[in-house]
């Protein structure tokens, strides 16, 4: 048997590692030497003031801009220098944080774009996909809409359609809570759960704390492009360090 | 509500009608020269040539997001290329022209690895000092008359078939021909997995990469088979004008600047545009040409006003009034009967 | 000596054409706008020029005084009444309209002018000359390299210490923010379109008395002056400058090589430079 | 009651197909601090940008000192005493410390505020006057912003996100600043993530949830279960 | 009804070339004059209609102007004249289209190779009548012989369809030039309408030209001819073919336009009668000037022998509902024209006919210029008015 190539530390196969990553535009310091690594079928969570550089580590994922500095593996496999279209046919897809739809397509082209290119599905079993995708994130009654008539919700939705409709290994989520009503919330929530039970690791971005705690198994803190905690979720939000830097509560709360 | 009694359908009632409706207007334009006269069919057979030369303008400018002046490089490579092969190479014209594609479409990947470098406007600038290139460059080339340009000879000319009336009948249909073929492809095409990511491409390029499209990759795709077929067309069109010269084989007016026009009146961004542009085109065409240059001043006119007022062309506004597509490109999903919110 | 000739006469011919193009490159810094007409308001100068020359019977020189300020208001009228209403993020609609603007001007001049080659007279300024150092010079060409580097230390000037240019750059920089300053873009942009054209007006009238003109040959000049803006570098006043001059120096270099290769060679310089420096040689640093 | 200097009424706005804002009713008193909150993407951005005359309105949805600015072109409200701090800062990176500062005054409105004043307050900003606007720290970037937005001598300042991508030391000194800035009578807007620091600095907070009022009240009166409410909109 | 033979006329009205077509309108009124009362044919009356359209000076205009006249307005014969550029491309349409055509203007050169033709195979439906390039290097070595200026000339050649061939290195000068003792400078061919020759002026300088000839368009020559000035060269004879032919081009180029030198076709001297009203060439010449108010001009002579021609086959032909009995007539041709004899049985080629060729100089004559004839040794019948000088 081979061994692992990236044996994390509970001895699971790392589907993701980050090594020293740094990347800055100018003066701002995006990402400062940024390590971690995600297990197979884990869920990370992702949090940290506005403008730390946490969608920008995203974007240094997925391969929309490349690091200055050090290496991103995945699935075995270097894929520092790779076009971030084919880390997308590699099993890495992601929801923007400002949703990016194809507005003058429809719901249901939108989904299957990623089943036909990023997941290499074709002609019936693509569409039969998508259509499962849909009812699974609530969209399928807006299939025949055009993607740029959604609210904001429906763009979020679809956001996540897209991406699942990618059948990634590994789903990157950027802030798809914020502005949800409970009962929403707590659907989004559900929906996650599953996805990451079926095996897909999942890293996501929220500033909705409280959601993110109910399906990540880890959480860590970005600031100024740095890592500055990692480690149990509920021991990290009680962290004064994180209260301070993150929720800018200070001790008064 | 059960998943399974959706379905997915890729067709409409109009765009079947229209398929058959366009079937019998190919057929009734096949039979053309044995019911049109010889000044009809050569202008029947030169708007087949613009038609074609339309589409795949707005193949690469109304999807690709290639917008380039510059197509009027491979009208004159492939005019070239005709006249070269027939006359050094001895080939039948019908070869040549075939050959002539294949030559487009190998000079147009280094071409395609130069410009793609240069963005938007100022793409389309560097397609035209291409052209420019092509045109000072065949300008060189004295076993084709320099600058002077050369005639086919004769000889070329009859074997296409020894009378008048056979040569004329055959390159009305080649243009025909080529036409359909270009229409028939660009339809195809836009219809395929490599189509669907073009549309994407041109609505968000982030997203389309973040979904696994290389976006280098299908533009240049989109670009070579351009190129390809726009040099096919241009070595029928000199196949007609029977004398080639830099000047008119690269003339920015002839082979690019109405063929903008054309694709912008009738709808940039639409099979159905380039049609319906080519027709009115033609109309105007036909109506003013004797007006000389007041005729081009009108055509630049109505080419601006239609890009303030209707940006999306005739059939732009045809589409959004009846919502119509006779070239469906798209995906419908059908919700079971009892399912109304659908 | 040959060599050293050609060299200097291409730098001279280099300011006719950085003057072609610190328009284009002016509009471009402001407003991202590419103007397909500009060739094609070269000439209009031009033709505009001949027109002040033989009514009025102004030297070509002292016609500046009306043609400069009449292009310029056509430029700020041009922008404020069509221009304006294409800018936007897509590309295509700036792009087609100039296009068709281009073709209205070129058959607009046809009818007005014909198509049979003008000239303007300059009397002895077109073959006076000077001798330097083994070269002959023609005065009329040096005079033109010099104005051009006069506009375009202007076009600096105005750009770095003047509120317009303050204005201009503001309004470049980000349209929003500028017009939450006050500043009406509209008018803004039409400014700039006024000044280029302005800069338009001198280049034009400088061709019309090195050359002959008539309505059909912006589209070269207009790619001259693509070529030596893209080879200086986006925005960049003096990298246009150096642009103008490099085109020039191909051509005349290409041209004593074989003088079929005069034109040739500046576009085949253009293609090499975009080849090995996408960005142009001087690019201003992106924001 | 005082005529309200602001008073914003069924305000919609779009981007295209995408509604952002659905007929939002907000007022503001003249000398008033005034918080808006909300969570990310509910609309506060927009609602700037319409006030602003950046995104298109309908007509009689904006009353600026009693006249109707709905429907003016974003340079005509700035010159009627309307000015923001946008969001991110946004300096002309092609233009020193000095000429964004001049910029502001474009709209020559006479007051308070000028170069020497904006030093006062910043002095930092007088050894920086000649570099690039880009080479500063964000939290000095953020004070050129301020003053820039202060040279227009506004009757009206709107702050979009305050303290966004500042060190929590740099938005203390913000903070600190702020009662000079607008204590000659100068009406203010705040948007502002760090919900406690908004409630302390005004007067009346509204909360936005997906582009309508979710809550309008007294600072000091709301309560956290209110806003927790309004932000994520429990039922 | 009388029927009418149709007549197609493709011409550059506008653009570079229009000088040769400026006395178009003028010679087209007498035409129509003299066909005013048709045209005799078998004993049968036919009406005349001449349909005249404007190439622009654009080849790719000229063939399809030339197109629309064949298939849309179906004319039996189609003219055309001025320049390779205009006479080629009609001349091809009409061989495609199989309608007799008739051309001038043009040496018989570029028009003949320009189009590849084939010695001894020759065209179907095309004739040309005109001169050659041996023509008009034995006119100019004739005037430079006389005249003792040093043998070394520089040569300004565009690549352009008379460009080529004058500068060919078989057909054209170079050979002829060789042969004669003199050092031709010929850098290479430019692109018409070029904004610098510095180059070409280096190189004149460098070598030493005291001649300067070539074939250029009035813009080109121009922009040369004031360069030359400002970078301090001087030749003593400067002989330009096609540029120097109208005396509108010279008068513009002011004092710098005294002495300049050119090929002459046609003048009002040349001792030759119309065959359609008996007119000298000095009455066309000074019925020009009269109506226009505008010096006489070379191409008059031609467009109107053009119409001699096509008048003559017109009475001539078996049938003129038939092309092939048209284009018989015009082989038949025997006239003699305004500018000297029409019989392609003399031809140097297939389709082509010679007429006679002399040279000239451009002369200050009190306030206006002259073309004074300098040399002409090869058609002595053409008188000489005047001696060749040289340029200050
Ligand atoms: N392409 C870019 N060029 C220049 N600066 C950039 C670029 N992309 C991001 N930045 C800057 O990098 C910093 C980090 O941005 P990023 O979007 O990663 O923050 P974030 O942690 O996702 O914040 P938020 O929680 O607000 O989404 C910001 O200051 C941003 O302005
Ligand atoms: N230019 C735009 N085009 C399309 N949609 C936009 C645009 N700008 C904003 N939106 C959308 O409008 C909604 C409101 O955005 P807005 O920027 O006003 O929110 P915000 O409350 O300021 O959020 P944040 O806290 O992130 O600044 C969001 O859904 C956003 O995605
Ligand atoms: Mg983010
Ligand atoms: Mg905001």
């Amino acid at each position: 048997m081979v061994p692992p190539l990236f044996p994390s530390e509970d001895g699971m196969t790392a589907i993701l590692r980050l090594d020293h990553l740094s990347k800055s535009f100018g003066a701002v310091t995006v990402a400062d030497a940024l390590s971690y690594e995600v297990a197979q079928g884990e869920a990370l969570g992702v949090i940290g003031p506005n403008g730390a550089g946490k969608t920008s580590m995203f974007n240094l994922i997925t391969g929309t801009f490349g690091p200055d500095n050090g290496r991103v593996f995945f699935d075995g496999k270097d894929i520092t220098n790779m076009s971030a279209a084919k880390r997308s046919h590699a099993g890495i897809a992601r929801s923007f944080q400002v949703p990016q739809p194809f507005s003058g397509m429809t719901v249901f082209e939108n989904a299957m774009i990623a089943a036909t290119q990023s997941a290499g599905l074709h002609g019936h079993e693509a569409e039969r996909f998508c259509l499962e995708v849909l009812e699974q994130t609530e969209l399928l009654p807006k299939a025949n809409v055009l993607a740029g008539s959604l609210t904001l919700l429906e763009r979020k939705r679809l956001e996540m359609t897209r991406a699942l409709c990618a059948k990634p290994k590994l789903l990157l989520l950027d802030e798809i809570a914020g502005g949800l009503t409970e009962a929403e919330c707590k659907f989004l929530v559900q929906t996650i759960k599953d996805i990451h039970a079926s095996g897909v690791a999942i890293i996501w971005i929220e500033h909705v704390v409280h959601a993110l705690m109910a399906v990540v198994d880890r959480l860590i803190v970005i600031d100024f492009g740095k890592k500055i905690a990692e480690g149990e979720p509920q021991k990290i939000m009680e962290s004064p360090e994180v209260k301070e830097i993150y929720l800018g509560i200070e001790a008064d709360a | 509500m059960s998943l399974q009694n959706y379905s997915v359908t890729r067709s409409s009632k109009a765009a079947r009608v229209a398929a058959v409706l366009g079937a019998l207007c190919v057929i009734l334009l096949i039979s053309a020269p044995w019911w049109a006269g010889r000044a009809e069919m050569r202008l029947l057979g030169e708007l087949f040539l613009y038609l074609a030369l339309a589409s795949l303008w707005n193949l690469m400018a109304g999807y690709a997001g290639l917008v380039s002046v510059g197509q009027q490089a491979f009208v004159g490579f492939g005019g070239y290329m005709l006249f070269a092969l027939t006359m050094f190479g001895g080939l039948h014209p019908f070869a040549a022209i075939a050959l002539a594609g294949v030559l487009g479409a190998l000079v147009s990947v280094p071409v395609a690895v130069l410009i793609f470098r240069l963005r938007g406007a100022y793409f389309a600038i560097g397609t035209w000092v291409i052209a420019e290139v092509f045109r000072l460059g065949f300008a060189q080339v004295s076993a084709l008359g320099g600058g002077s340009g050369s005639s086919l000879p004769m000889a070329i000319v009859k074997s296409l078939a020894s009378k008048r009336d056979m040569r004329e009948a055959l390159s009305y249909w080649l243009a025909l021909g080529a036409a359909v073929l270009v229409v028939t492809c660009v339809y195809l095409f836009l219809r395929s997995r490599q189509g669907l990511a073009l549309t994407a491409i041109r609505d968000n390029e982030l997203a389309a990469k973040s979904l696994g499209i290389d976006i280098w990759r299908t533009k240049f795709t989109v670009y070579v088979v351009t190129s390809a077929l726009t040099a096919m067309i241009g070595a029928l069109i000199f196949l007609q004008k029977l004398r080639i010269s830099p000047d008119a084989a690269f003339s920015v007016n002839d082979w690019t600047a109405f063929v903008i026009f054309i694709v912008v009146i009738g709808g940039i961004g639409t099979i159905e545009g380039p049609i319906i542009g080519t027709l009115v085109f033609f109309a105007l065409r036909e109506t003013l040409a004797d007006l000389g240059t007041i005729y081009l001043i009108v055509l630049g006119i109505v080419a601006i006003v239609v890009m303030l007022k209707a940006p999306k062309g005739i059939w732009g506004l045809i589409r959004t009034r009846f919502d119509l597509q006779l070239f469906p490109l798209g995906y419908r999903v059908i919700a079971p009967k009892d399912d109304k919110e659908a | 000596m040959d060599w050293v000739n050609a060299i200097v006469q291409g730098t001279l011919l280099g300011g006719l054409y950085a003057l072609f193009a610190a328009g284009l490159s002016l509009i471009f810094g402001v407003m991202r706008l590419v103007n397909i007409a500009h060739g094609d308001l070269i000439v209009m100068a031009a033709y505009l020029g001949l027109t002040v020359t033989a009514t009025v019977g102004l030297h070509p020189l002292a016609a500046l005084a009306i043609v400069v300020p009449a292009m310029a208001l056509i430029g700020y009228v041009l922008q404020r009444g069509l221009l304006n209403q294409t800018l936007g993020e897509d590309l295509l609609p700036p792009l087609l309209v100039t296009f068709g603007l281009s073709v209205i001007l070129q058959n607009g001049l046809l009818e007005v002018y014909t198509a049979d080659p003008q000239k303007m007279d300059a009397g002895a300024l077109e073959t006076a000359s000077i001798a330097m150092g083994g070269l002959t010079l023609g005065v009329l060409p040096v005079l033109t390299f010099a104005i051009a580097v006069a506009v375009i230390w202007a076009l600096q000037w105005t750009f770095y210490h003047t509120a317009v240019g303050r204005a201009f750059r503001a309004v470049s920089d980000n349209q929003d923010i500028a017009q939450l300053m006050g500043l009406n873009r509209r008018h803004v942009f039409g400014l700039a379109m006024a000044l280029a054209l302005g800069v338009t007006a001198i280049a034009g009238i400088l061709l019309g008395i090195r050359t002959s003109f008539d309505p059909s040959i912006g589209g070269g000049r207009l790619i001259f002056g693509f070529e030596a803006v893209i080879i200086g570098g986006l925005g960049n006043l003096w990298g246009t400058l150096a642009g103008g001059v490099i085109l020039g120096i191909a051509q005349t270099v290409g041209a004593k090589i074989d003088p079929g290769f005069q034109i040739l060679a500046g576009h085949l310089a253009f293609l090499i430079i975009l080849a090995i420096r996408p960005n142009g040689l001087f690019p201003r640093i992106a924001a | 009651m005082p005529e309200p200097i602001l008073n914003i009424q069924g305000l919609k706005a779009f981007y295209g197909d995408f509604q952002a804002l659905y007929g939002v009713d907000m007022y503001i008193e003249p000398g008033e601090v005034l918080a808006i909150i909300g969570a990310n993407g509910a609309g506060k951005t927009t609602l700037m940008r319409s006030v602003t005359g950046l995104l298109s309105n309908g007509p009689g949805q904006i009353h600026f000192q009693g006249n109707d600015i709905s429907q003016l072109r974003a340079d005509e409200v700035a010159m009627q005493g309307l000015a923001m701090v946008p969001e991110g800062r946004q300096l002309f990176p092609s233009l020193t410390v000095k000429e964004n500062l001049m910029i502001g005054a474009q709209v020559g409105r006479q007051g308070p505020w000028n170069l020497d004043a904006v030093y006062r307050l910043f002095p930092i900003l007088e050894e920086r006057k000649d570099q690039a606007s880009t080479s500063l720290s964000g939290g000095q970037q953020q004070m050129v912003a301020i003053g820039r937005a202060l040279m227009a001598n506004p009757d009206l300042i709107m702050f979009d996100e305050i303290s966004l991508g500042l060190a929590p030391i740099v938005i203390k000194d913000i903070y600190a600043a702020l009662p000079g800035i607008i204590n000659g009578g100068m009406s203010a807007i705040i948007v502002e993530q760090d919900i406690a620091q908004a409630l302390k600095v005004s007067s009346r907070v509204y909360c936005l949830q997906e582009g309508r009022v979710s809550l309008e009240g007294a600072s000091d009166k709301v309560s956290r279960e209110e806003i927790s409410r309004a932000y994520f909109g429990i039922e | 009804a009388t029927p009418t033979l149709r007549v197609g006329h493709v011409s550059p009205r506008t653009g570079p070339l229009a000088g040769f077509a400026e006395a178009d309108d003028f010679v087209l009124a007498g035409i129509e004059k003299a066909f005013a009362g048709g045209i005799e044919n078998n004993g049968k009356s036919w009406n005349i209609e001449i349909i005249s359209k404007d190439s622009q000076s654009n080849p790719n205009r000229a063939a399809e102007v030339a197109a629309d006249l064949i298939l849309g307005d179906e004319v039996d014969i189609i003219v055309a004249a001025s320049t390779p550029d205009t006479v080629n491309p009609v001349s091809d349409q009409a061989e495609v289209n199989e309608v007799p055509c008739i051309t001038t203007d043009c040496p018989w050169q570029p028009y003949f190779f320009g189009r590849n033709g084939v010695p001894g195979e020759g065209f179907a439906s095309t004739y040309h009548f005109f001169w050659g390039l041996e023509d008009v290097i034995g006119a100019f070595l004739d005037m430079w012989g006389k005249s003792g200026v040093a043998k070394t000339v520089g040569g300004l050649f565009p690549n352009d369809a008379d460009g080529n061939a004058w500068g060919h290195p078989e057909l054209g000068l170079p050979k002829p030039l060789a042969a004669e003792g003199y050092n031709l400078i010929d850098p290479g061919r430019y692109q018409p309408l070029s904004d610098d020759f510095s180059n070409y002026i280096a190189a004149f300088k460098d070598a030493g030209c005291e001649i300067v000839t070539g074939n250029m368009i009035p813009p080109d020559f121009a922009t040369f001819w004031s360069q030359a000035a400002q970078q301090g060269f001087n030749p003593k004879v400067v002989t330009i073919g096609k540029a120097l032919l109208f005396p509108s081009v010279i008068e513009s180029l002011g004092e710098r336009g005294d002495g300049l030198s050119s090929e002459v076709w046609w003048s009002p001297n040349h001792p030759f009668a119309s065959s359609l009203d008996g007119s000298s060439a000095k009455d066309l010449a000074e019925g020009y000037t009269a109506a226009s108010n505008r010096p006489w001009t070379q191409p008059i002579g031609f467009k109107h022998a053009l119409f001699e021609v096509v008048a003559d086959v017109a009475r001539r032909a078996d049938d003129l509902e038939d092309p092939e009995a048209i284009v018989a007539a015009i082989q038949g041709t025997n006239l003699d024209t305004i500018v000297g004899n029409v019989n392609w049985a003399n031809g140097p080629i297939n389709n082509v006919t010679k007429t006679p060729l002399v040279a000239g100089q451009w002369q200050k004559d009190g306030d206006a210029f002259d073309l004074k004839i300098v040399a002409n040794s090869a058609a002595s019948d053409i008188p000489l008015t005047g001696d060749l000088k040289f340029l200050a």
